[in-house]
């Protein structure tokens, strides 16, 4: 395993180090050493917006904080849940008077932790409010939607939610709008290669070269199928299946792409992917509003990409446009 | 021989409790080994030990020890364990506070509310193979004595053998709740670690009471 | 090999088709196939700043392209140096009628299809002069500077020069920038696995599992010693070593830091990285001004990762927080 | 028997140069691949293939020729290849423009020109081990033997044979230029890719030429 660490066991402490180390602009600690907030006034006088997950998806999740995104994040260990005290406590770093939306994904330890700390926040008097991103159309029949786990898809609930929250919208309007955007998203992910969690020294799954693995999860949960490798074009085409028909987009509607790299792929195979998926929207007659491609959520160094549509309205199409800044994404409003 | 507990005096239960999970770690991490990921001992020991050293250095009430596990399980321990875990704890605590005595009928509240916390953050279900499949039948064990009349420290010991039984049934069951659920079939034939755990405590809990109760 | 392609031969084709679908509002395509510009009305009435560079550096080159960054891109096939025509092209897109500054770094491939590509632009009257990066100081001893590589310190004078450029100053004063900020640079990288060029189907190098391969290329080259591998603190002590003693580096100087993921290496763990790197300079007495953590400049799935160091002044410092936006690097100046 | 090469007439020449790489594109790329990447077969019969595409659609005479292949080279080859061999017949092209034959003095100037396009660009010295240790011999043999007042086609015998010389000798040198060279002492022993197709090139130019004079 060759890997930039120290001890394994310290992996989260040692990066979060270097986190607010690199960003003294844009991040800062908090009390709680598994928290981070945006730097400077934070959500005061507004809606705070939180979110929370296991660390090894870098940017993901510390790398949306920023202006115009999230106020503040829980973190975890590597592929595990953060505390519930952790989620509380960004819960307190993000208020700003005007009550707290936490979206996050639905993993069951993560929905628990959260359970718990709205618990534990709703006893200081704070309110906040869920939403649980589902939006891996992969992980399990469309019957079973409460069963599906949350991947990229967030990075555009935050961003909407984020941008109204900016714009003043109170609680109840912000959470509506994550949930019209997770409602209206749909991703699908293709595993190429295994990934180590350092503590761990080895691979707790495995994808035999010459093998793909269609609809894998974030961690390595297994998908629908595995198949032999196919050309990009190929799997451009099993990947927009999947989501195409399970919304289902159509035509004439006006979506946001993302291709997110799961961590080892090169970036130049990420834009190769995304030729084909904007030639397959293209043909669909869907139009391209937004598109973001590069390493968005990984998964430590999997080999791989996933593929994330949202149907947008006028709303979610002004959201996704107004100005942002974080690590992962920044959004000038020059375009 | 007792009816009641003197909760300021069953504080010592607590590391009992804290005991048996520290020193079965490497057995839990190898039943969570065979369908999971291994860590369950990791997670649990975790938690306890640095509990463990809050009370030595602190010694506390059967309720406010419950507490303090409770905090120490949310704040340290992520993934299911910590919500779970520190819900049960945290529920019976809620329950002790303000009282200095516990009674059979005491107790078999507490033990409700405790259980409640866990099904209705967990949403696990008998037959799930999980630590429900220890905590119900212990539950309804104690209500059932209870309602037929025996002591405290008999109802205790129904619990204490429902909790057994409840863990051995974990290996016939496939698991619907989990990381084990992922394997469907294939997890059928092996004890679920949860429930190992849990039935470490409820034992561990059940023998502290009745020593004192006995006493 | 899974990677996600169609015909190895076809993978710079195929990614630039994804790449200018990807980024309509940034680049744009131009007749030479493998040239791309910045979208708009480009360097229009000011200095046009270019390079240039084989494929699967990604983000680098083609990233670099964008409103105070780059104004077009010469693309080469994966780890080949472009045309002489490309780069030919790419000057003439980049031609704003106030000359063009070729900003490139050292290989043999690049030096002689830059040179022809002067040449061939000399004679339609085309002004072009060239600064050639050499930071890799790991690449050859301090008195043969001219033989050393031109790495990821290549992103920071891109950005100077541009900036300076877009401020109107004239194609001479571009250049002294540019070669002001290559000669206050100073790389190094570590290697920890190799990496394989689709068309060639294998690793052209290897390196073995528990080691490191201190002062790799971008390309796999061997540098100063193969070591077993050692804790991210020793591996910043070690890079920090190397480049702090080279320039020399000197208690009270201000610096931006660049530490760049080879492709492969989880994001956590560049921090991780950085967060060691900040102590020793800290402990050096030596202010960071800039900083950048992310995969800035890439070796395909190469994992390891790259500290560059430039001792700023303050034009330097003022060129570095200058507004830009490209798809690897956009600094809003709002920090 | 002539003096004077008819360059228009001479055209068809470029067809033996670029069927000698074309053919022996898989040896080029095993004599690189001992100590490159074992890529120089395909590099240079990419670039020279569609030059033989073009003349077949356009024939020209042999300057124009020289041109369109240094064109295709420094479109089509990055790398080194095509920025040298580029340069080594764009000069000679330029040389050629305007002319329509070539006497023994015109070819030494016009040799003199590509070579020197060549050592400018890629600063390669003799026994560096490269193109260098094929054209610098041979340019020189040929000026040698003009100077001793030997005709053209004694002339371009004299450059055959010292390219050939010039090729061998490259199997003792260490490589201290390009790709090889970061082999250092375990490039010796293994005859030099692009000396090999260099002196292909050569030997199918004088070979052709002297054909011409000689009929
Ligand atoms: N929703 C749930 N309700 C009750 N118990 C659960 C639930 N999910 C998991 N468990 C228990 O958790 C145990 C595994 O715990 P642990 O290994 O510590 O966590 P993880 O699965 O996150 O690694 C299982 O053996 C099972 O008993
Ligand atoms: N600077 C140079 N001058 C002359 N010839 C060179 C130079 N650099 C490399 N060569 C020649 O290039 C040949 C290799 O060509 P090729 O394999 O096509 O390119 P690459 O090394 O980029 O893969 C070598 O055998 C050598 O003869
Ligand atoms: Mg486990
Ligand atoms: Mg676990
Ligand atoms: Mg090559
Ligand atoms: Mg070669």
């Amino acid at each position: 395993m060759n890997r930039i660490i120290n001890d394994p066991d310290d992996v989260v402490e040692d990066a979060l180090k270097g986190l607010t180390a690199a960003h003294p602009d844009l991040l800062a600690g908090t009390a709680h050493p598994r928290v981070i907030r945006v730097a400077g006034a934070g959500a005061v006088g507004r809606v705070g917006v939180v979110t929370g997950g296991g660390s090894g998806h870098e940017p993901a999740f510390v790398g949306y904080v920023g202006p115009g995104l999230l106020d503040a994040v829980a973190i975890g260990e590597v592929f595990a849940s953060p505390t519930a005290r952790a989620f509380e406590a960004a819960f307190k770093a993000a208020d700003g008077g005007r009550g707290v939306a936490c979206l996050y994904g639905n993993y069951a330890g993560d929905n628990m932790n959260v359970k718990m700390a709205v618990r534990l926040a709703a006893r200081d008097g704070l309110a906040v409010r869920t939403v649980v991103a589902n939006d891996d159309a992969a992980s399990a029949p469309p019957d079973e939607r409460g069963k599906r786990r949350g991947v990229a898809g967030e990075i555009l609930m935050w961003k909407t939610a984020a941008a109204l929250a900016a714009e003043g919208a109170d609680l109840e309007t912000v959470i509506a709008v994550a949930q019209k955007t997770i409602d209206a998203t749909r991703s699908v992910g293709i595993g190429l290669s295994a990934c180590t969690i350092p503590a761990a020294g080895k691979p707790n799954f495995s994808i035999a070269d010459g093998t793909m693995e269609v609809g894998i999860g974030h961690h390595g949960e297994p998908g629908i199928a595995v198949r032999p490798i196919a050309p990009a074009r190929a799997m451009a085409a099993t990947m927009m299946e999947t989501i195409l028909a399970d919304l289902p987009f159509a035509r004439g509607d006006d979506v946001a792409v993302l291709v997110s790299g799961l961590g080892a792929t090169p970036v130049m195979e990420l834009y190769i992917l995304y030729a084909h998926v904007a030639e397959i929207l293209a043909e669909a007659g869907i139009r391209v509003r937004h598109r973001f491609v590069g390493n968005y959520f990984t998964s430590l160094e999997m080999m791989g990409a996933s593929v994330t549509l949202t149907r947008l309205d006028a709303e979610l199409d002004r959201l996704l446009g107004a100005k942002a800044r974080s690590i992962g994404l920044t959004v000038t409003g020059d375009a | 021989m007792s009816d009641t507990i003197d909760l300021a005096a069953a504080g010592p239960i607590l590391h009992d409790m804290i005991k048996v999970i520290v020193d079965n770690a490497a057995l839990l991490n190898d039943l969570d080994g065979a369908v999971g990921d291994g860590d369950h001992g990791v997670n649990m020991s975790k938690g306890f030990r640095r509990t463990g050293q809050k009370l030595d250095a602190a010694p506390t009430g059967l309720g406010e020890g419950f507490g303090v596990l409770a905090e120490t399980l949310l704040d340290e321990i992520g993934g299911s364990m910590g919500p779970l875990y520190g819900s049960f704890f945290l529920d019976m605590s809620t329950f002790l506070r303000g009282r200095t005595t516990l009674d059979r009928d005491g107790f078999a509240a507490m033990l409700r509310a405790g259980v409640a916390a866990v099904v209705d953050l967990g949403e696990g279900r008998l037959g799930d193979k999980s630590l429900v499949d220890v905590l119900v039948p212990a539950r309804d064990a104690f209500d059932a004595a209870a309602g037929r009349g025996e002591d405290f420290s008999a109802c205790l010991g129904s619990l204490d053998d429902a909790a057994e039984r409840g863990f051995a049934s974990t290996r016939d069951l496939v698991a619907k709740i989990g990381r084990a659920s992922r394997l469907g079939e294939r997890s059928r034939g092996h004890l679920d670690a949860g429930a190992a755990s849990c039935r470490m405590l409820l034992h561990a809990l059940a023998d502290g009471l009745r020593r004192q109760l006995d006493d």
